[in-house]
């Protein structure tokens, strides 16, 4: 499949998607880097000059930089464990004979369908509402004082949000994965004297393993710049701000564009880390 | 130990009855082959006595004590699947170490029988690799291996070498021929393939359909096939059948001839025809014949080289001794 | 020719909607319009005009945007209004909010101060009489008595909700009554004195004892509905929620609200706030005369009594004509007498014990004051929730603040 | 299937799995119902489930206020738009990548991947001035074309772990039959990859008539699609629960439709190669 | 016409040269078979021909004119592939159709030839199923009128059987080796199986490692194999390979004796050995010896039944005149 005739058709035919991609991401870089290296501040003036490394130092050295960075994983890390361990489940549960399972299904995938800000308004006004959620009804009718979720147990809320929003995605691919398992290798087991519990832990979940690196990847890409979630529910308050917040404080409510700028430079770096890190298994697993 | 009979057993997959009321007795030692088309139900038949699926009536006893609702585990059978069913993320070793693991035996023992059958089999170089990096006849051993480390009463095995190619299953079959030798345990063996039931089995189990068709040591079923279907599936090439007055001529509605036992004449005898196809291997010549009246496509095979080709005018006299006679319903008649 | 308008999702804009199609039909000028929630609405207009997007003709905006945008030209100047506007008939209080160096650049389509709303019934009920006047220690006190959890009835309902136009206003306009401001002359951050510290103690402690749960993150809205639905005996908040507790469709409680003023603490200042929703044309527009009829149109006072015709007296849009109050049928409204009381104690330029450099009564109109007061009101908020200590929530604040200044190159 | 599951097993499962998808759509369902009350039945307690008076007050009232046709239509084209333009220029790359792959296939996959985790907020700026630059604020085909951006690196490799399960020998086939490679690609690659490209569609339609920033914030009135719509309903002056849960209703009502009518392709396709 | 004439072809996948320079003829209207273990290049070089691998080096000349540069698609050769390559979302008629359509060519003219090849392959009534409901071999024949209907001037072949199950293959090979008599084009075989080797070819290449070992005739390598490699490959079972003092007292370092060409007794003959495993086919009987000096693992070929079992002594005397020998570097002595 080799012939220098097709690799230049595919050379030519992967351009226009590189070139783009390529234009997509430096253009806005070579800005934003650009734009980091200003004094620029629209509301006085625009352009005050450059100041060189000032806007990295200070982005750091705010007191707000280190938490919104835990912030961030707390929130990525969290989602990521309660789609995927949720998601085994539910992809078990799914693949278990039963009637209905293709209305259960449906039932299942619908929170993927729902933009991210009406599941966070929706959540954060019909649900987790000291007053009117349906969860302070649910406290109080047995008994319990109601949790205020949004000021109390904020990021909590955060990540139950956005990993029901999550959890189809994770659910289906998962479910996916288990019904390609073979099923001799689990009757293999099955002979071979392991119960079920065993041939969960030793057969079923190894064999998932490469589809829960493939959900952690693509949901960590989507959750690392999760915004409209906390933009509705919390605006930033109650240790929510994650780096994409703190930048678009920076930005927009601050009209710092130099110093946003800066924080979007030190976003596509973490980003990156994290990227790479994952990339690097994923990768693997490609070829595998 | 090893003995497994089954008792009028049936099995359903929901209104569609796979195998009728059966009953089947496997001795203790003996190398069983269930051999039948695709879909007749060896396969069903297989996990049945494994225990994989339930069965619908009849009970099963192995070693004369009932098993029917024993789960499979402890049976004391091992399997070797079709797929091979290796698990692949963990190394050969481990693989053969699972059921040792799972039945929580002492880790010097297992390494000891890890050990023995890796060198039985040819896999000590490769215990560490995975599955994946494997050959397929390296893999189908590592299975034996898995089943063998257990000591099971019987081993059971669903077409274990159809996935090889034609050099490595030859091999493979003898391998598991000598196993069975050397082990003396039950082994049931399920396979489409006449040459590996007539080389490995002690006993034959034709199966049409979920019906057995004869049960026989496979000389007996060349010698003598109860009826048409397994006189056609047991030999390679297929028996000829012949039909209409050279039948009749010879006492039965059809008579059967095997490609081996013609005498072939360039020159005479009792039917003439012309060659299609002449495969000359060297050893062997096979050659397609047309034009023989009750019969479209005969096939003749003549020890070591004939030298006749595409297009020869050729005779055949079928050696009498060794024909068969079949009535209208396709029965055996002596 | 068609004009876009970008407005917030009030109920008073949501309203003069409804009547687009009598300006098309007045002028033949279609409306487009864009319709955002505040904060998205904020956001959304400030790029916009800083990049000179041109993306709409009018914009909605507020006092705090009017002075800074108007210095810095990006706005059209609306001196030039026709006669029959009558331009003078604007609420001086509020022409000078939205105005930069006596130029109005923003033409008030309401405006408003806030007050104390209560419940006539409660206070009876818990024996005491609210003065016209109140201090802040008078409504500590009925607020403990008003309270009463068994019947789910606060005594207190505040904003603690993080965002300086949300809880943010209200401690700021509560802080000037006990004598704390943002900035001392040399902008330096005041966070680190006791009137701050005062403030945000009374606060936290009033509405520990009578305030209800999670008020940390209670805005306008859902103040306004448990006051609606009664749960609240006072609610401290802006004029125009007047019209809405005492709307008998919603509100359960409509004949039971009596208004007072903002409260104090003797130091001279109350605490309510100044603010006006205005319609502005940010500059480089090409539909400049259409925009202005619109706005002409949308701010006076044929529009105020379409609405009253139509609507009656007491959903017309308040705060920001005299002429307004001067209606005989106007005042029969409750509360009208009442609002135009809060907006004129409030005085901008002056709203504060000791002087400041800056101009706002619950905001400095400096471009910085939303970042910074952003995420001060949070580490409030934050404190409120018990998440830190008050002493904790004003270390920060001060740091941040100072921080952000020196950024900003004020310091 | 192994053994015949009892019925029994088969209940419990059954009555664990509705419930279980009960509890995960409740949320969607409560949004839906609420939507039918009237503004003091939607905060009423205790709350009511069924029993109240069913009313059509609250679409009435959203419809009134805005022209939601207009926006259902903006959504529609942006998130249309951008996935078949996606799509366009994603099937020659995942093309080349999956059938003449090179020792940098790999890389320019993950690379591609990459562009995706820009922090958006970061580069608004730029990219606000870039539109004006070029005079596309507002309009619909910015969107489109910054929405297939966003999507493109889902779109490519979508498409190419679809292709790299169609055997080269097929694509050979072709060639050996005369096809050049623009049959190639049209007779043979895209119909038998139907379902994958299918169910990609899916997927970055949906992604695109979700995405909320891009298409809030580069908008005003032409190309306003319905995040914007609903951005005018999340807070207005007080808590009108019924008539936010109409107009959320109303904007993810299509895509929902959409997507329970095309769920078996969005399953069936969505592995991102997580499977072989 | 056909020729096709490789000159010093080579090919390397970056570092790693698959095939060394290489010269190779195949005549109009032959039957070559390219035969040779897995890994030996004999797709890569099949595939060199169709021109979907450039050659490193050297160059083709088809019918006489050097096709080295010219794209498949205009070398006027079809090809059938071991996958089969069935377009699966067309009907079998538009997957025969699809050449022409490419081609360009009329509709009747398409028409005409979709229902000749239709006819000659029995696919009359499929045509408008597609691949999917089609069984393995009416999917080879699929492939095969696909090649048909382009009239090309030679076809190529790569493993077209190896899919299929045992049964099917006979068929199919006696299928194509009937389709070539009718057509008589040239076709270039590839597989990987000695019989089909054997059974169907004009003219046999034996690759290993990317070089011929060997060109020739089926009975040439089966009577005259030019070293120890091709005497291993051709024929089955696979030729006994004995060494030391057995070998030297017959001339040779190494001598060679198909299992086909011994003697064999039960009471006496030139070497004794051990029954390990006997296989009663019935037509034949294949002994697997232990024991014999020279050679661990004797395999014996008798015709008919010979009732001997495992464990049996057996006495083997070799038939001298079929004997091959081999000298140290493994090369035919004569
Ligand atoms: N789980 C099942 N549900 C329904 N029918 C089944 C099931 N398993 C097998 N069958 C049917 O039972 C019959 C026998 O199947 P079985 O797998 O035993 O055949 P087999 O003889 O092993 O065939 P092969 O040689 O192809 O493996 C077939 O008709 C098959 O379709
Ligand atoms: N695209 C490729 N890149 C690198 N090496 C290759 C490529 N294709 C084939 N090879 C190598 O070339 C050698 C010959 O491969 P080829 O496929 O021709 O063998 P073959 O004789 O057809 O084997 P088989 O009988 O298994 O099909 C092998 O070692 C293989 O690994
Ligand atoms: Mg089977
Ligand atoms: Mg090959």
């Amino acid at each position: 499949m080799a012939t220098q005739h097709s690799r230049s058709a595919a050379r030519l035919m992967m351009a226009p998607a590189v070139v783009l991609l390529l234009g997509w991401m430096l253009i806005p870089l070579t800005m934003t880097l650009y734009f980091s290296f200003k004094k620029y501040l629209p509301m006085r003036g625009g352009d005050l000059g450059w100041v060189g490394f000032d806007n990295y130092v200070r982005f750091v050295t705010s007191s707000a930089f280190w938490p919104s960075v835990m912030t961030t994983l707390i929130i990525v890390g969290g989602v990521l464990a309660i789609t995927v361990c949720l998601g085994i489940v539910l992809a078990i549960l799914l693949n278990q004979p039963m009637w209905g399972q293709g209305f259960v299904r449906i039932l299942v995938i619908a929170p993927f369908f729902v933009m991210p800000t009406v599941s966070a308004l929706v959540w954060k006004n019909m649900f987790m509402d000291p007053n009117y959620g349906l969860f302070a009804y649910l406290w109080e009718f047995f008994g319990a004082t109601p949790v205020q979720w949004m000021s109390q147990a904020s990021l909590t809320s955060i990540t139950i949000i956005v990993s029901w929003q999550w959890l189809p995605f994770a659910t289906l691919i998962l479910l996916t994965a288990i019904q390609s398992l073979d099923r001799e290798q689990l009757d293999a087991a099955e002979m071979d004297g392991a119960p079920a519990s065993k041939r969960f832990a030793y057969i079923t979940l190894p064999h998932l393993g490469r589809a829960i690196t493939v959900v952690i990847l693509i949901q960590t890409i989507f959750l690392l710049s999760i915004f409209a979630e906390i933009f509705v529910t919390t605006g930033g308050a109650f240790g929510t701000k994650t780096l994409t917040y703190l930048i678009f404080q920076r930005v927009l409510e601050s009209q710092n564009i130099g110093l946003g700028s800066a924080g979007g430079v030190y976003a596509i770096i973490l980003a990156n880390i994290v990227a790479i890190f994952l990339m690097r298994i994923v990768g693997k697993n490609l070829d595998a | 130990m090893g003995q497994i009979k089954l008792n009028q057993v049936s099995k359903s997959f929901g209104d569609v009855q796979v195998i009728p009321p059966l009953d089947l007795t496997i001795e203790d030692g003996e190398f069983t082959v269930f051999v039948g088309p695709s879909g007749c139900g060896k396969s069903t038949l297989l996990r049945l006595i494994a225990g994989l699926e339930d069965i619908t009536s009849g009970h099963i006893d192995i070693d004369g004590t009932d098993a029917t609702h024993v789960p499979p585990a402890k049976r004391g059978l091992a399997m070797v699947f079709q797929s091979y069913a290796l698990y692949p993320h963990m190394s050969v070793r481990k693989n053969i170490a699972f059921p040792m693991k799972m039945a929580g035996l002492p880790a010097d023992e297992q390494n000891r029988r890890i050990e023995a059958a890796a060198k039985a089999l040819n896999l000590t170089d490769y215990l560490d690799r995975r599955p994946g990096q494997l050959s397929g006849g390296q893999r189908q051993r590592v299975a034996i291996g898995r089943a063998i480390v257990r000591e099971p009463s019987a081993f059971l095995f669903d077409e274990p070498l159809s996935n090889l190619d034609a050099a490595l299953r030859v091999g493979m079959r003898l391998e598991i021929s000598e196993l069975h030798k050397r082990l003396a345990t039950t082994m049931i063996y399920v396979t489409h393939d006449q040459v590996e039931a007539m080389t490995m089995a002690d006993k034959i189990v034709v199966l049409r359909a979920g019906y057995i068709e004869q049960v026989g040591t496979p000389l007996e079923l060349y010698y003598k096939p109860r009826n048409e279907f397994v006189a056609g599936f047991i030999g390679s090439p297929k028996m000829n059948l012949i039909k209409g007055a050279e039948a009749e001529a010879r006492g039965a509605p059809t008579i059967g001839i095997r490609p081996e036992h013609f005498d072939v004449s360039t020159t005479e005898g009792a039917w003439e025809g012309t060659i299609g196809v002449a495969e000359h291997l060297g050893s062997d010549t096979f050659l397609h014949i047309h034009g023989v009246a009750g019969c479209d496509a005969m096939t003749v095979r003549v020890d070591g080289e004939l030298p006749v080709k595409h297009g020869d005018r050729i005779f055949l006299t079928p050696q009498a001794d060794k024909l068969h006679r079949f009535d209208s319903q396709g029965l055996r008649v002596e | 020719e068609t004009i876009t308008i970008a407005t917030v999702n009030n109920g008073d804009m949501i309203r003069m909607q409804g009547y687009t199609d009598k300006f098309t039909e007045e002028t033949g000028h279609e409306v487009e319009w864009v319709t955002l929630e505040e904060n998205v609405l904020r956001q959304r207009v400030t790029t916009d005009i800083s990049t000179k997007g041109g993306s709409f003709d009018i914009m909605t905006i507020g006092m705090y945007e009017t002075p800074i945008w108007g210095a810095n030209g990006w706005l059209v100047p609306l001196d030039d209004l026709s006669e029959d506007y009558d331009a003078d008939d604007i609420l001086p209080a509020m022409a000078g909010g939205l105005s930069h160096e006596g130029t109005l650049y923003a033409a008030p389509f309401y405006g408003e101060s806030s007050m104390i709303m209560y419940r006539t019934d409660l206070m009876e009920k818990a024996g005491m009489e609210m003065p016209k006047d109140p201090t802040w220690e008078f409504i500590r006190e009925a607020a403990a008595a008003m309270t009463d959890r068994e019947n789910d009835i606060n005594g207190i309902c505040l904003r603690g909700k993080a965002g300086w136009g949300e809880g943010g206003a209200l401690i700021t306009a509560m802080s000037n009554s006990f004598g704390a401001r943002w900035f001392d002359e040399d902008w330096n951050a005041q966070f680190d004195t006791e009137a701050w510290a005062n403030t945000i103690n009374f606060y936290k402690d009033l509405m520990d004892e009578s305030g209800p749960a999670g008020y940390a993150s209670n805005g306008f809205n859902e103040n306004l509905s448990m006051f609606q639905q009664g749960k609240c005996g006072m609610w401290i908040d802006a004029t125009v929620a007047a019209s809405f507790v005492t709307n008998g469709e919603d509100s359960t409680v409509a004949d039971k609200v009596g208004f007072a003023l903002a409260p104090d603490t003797g130091l001279g200042k109350r605490s309510n706030w100044l603010w006006a929703w205005a319609l502005a044309i940010p500059a480089g527009t090409q539909k400049e005369d259409a925009a202005k009829e619109f706005i002409e149109w949308a701010t006076s006072k044929d529009y105020i009594e379409l609405v009253a015709e139509n609507e009656g007296w007491a959903n017309v849009p308040p705060g920001a004509r005299k002429s307004l109050y001067e209606n005989p049928e106007y005042q029969k409204v409750p509360f009208a007498q009442m609002t135009l009381d809060s907006i004129l104690s409030a005085d901008p330029e002056n709203s504060t014990v000791d002087p400041t450099p800056y101009v706002g009564v619950q905001f400095a109109a400096i471009p910085e004051f939303a970042g910074i007061a952003t995420d001060v009101s949070q580490e409030f908020s934050a404190a409120y929730a018990g998440q830190q200590t008050v002493e904790e929530a004003l270390e920060k604040a001060q740091a941040l603040t100072n921080d952000a200044m020196e950024a900003a190159g004020y310091r | 299937m192994a053994r015949a599951v009892t019925k029994q097993r088969k209940i419990v499962n059954t009555a664990i799995a509705w419930g279980i998808g009960f509890l995960i759509f409740f949320p969607i369902l409560w949004t839906i119902l609420t939507s039918f009350k009237t503004e003091a039945q939607a905060i009423a307690d205790p709350p009511i489930f069924l029993g109240f008076d069913w009313t059509l007050a609250n679409y009435e009232a959203v419809l009134e206020r805005s022209n939601y046709g207009r926006f259902l239509w903006n959504s529609i084209i942006i998130a249309g738009g951008s996935t078949v333009l996606g799509i366009l220029i994603a099937v020659p790359a995942a093309w080349s990548m999956a059938f003449v792959p090179g020792k940098r296939t790999k890389d320019i996959l993950l690379w591609m991947l990459s562009t995706k985790m820009l922090p958006a907020v970061g580069v608004l700026y730029p990219i606000y001035l870039l539109c004006i630059q070029f005079g596309v604020l507002d309009s619909k085909i910015a969107l489109v074309i910054i929405l297939m951006l966003i999507n493109l690196p889902i779109i490519v490799w979508m498409l190419y772990t679809y292709f790299r399960e169609i055997p080269g020998e097929i694509l050979e086939a072709a060639r050996m039959d005369g096809a050049g490679l623009r049959e190639e690609v049209l007779y043979v690659l895209t119909p038998m990859a139907i379902p994958g490209i299918a169910s990609t569609l899916l997927l970055n339609f949906i992604l695109a008539w979700n995405e909320a920033f891009w298409t809030l914030n580069l908008t005003a009135a032409k190309a306003a699609p319905l995040t914007a719509f609903i951005a005018s309903y999340s807070s207005p002056e007080g808590l009108f629960y019924a008539k936010l849960s109409a107009a959320s209703t109303m904007a993810i009502a299509p895509i929902l439709i959409l997507g329970w009518f095309s769920q078996k392709q969005l399953v069936s396709g969505l592995t991102f190669g997580a499977v072989k």
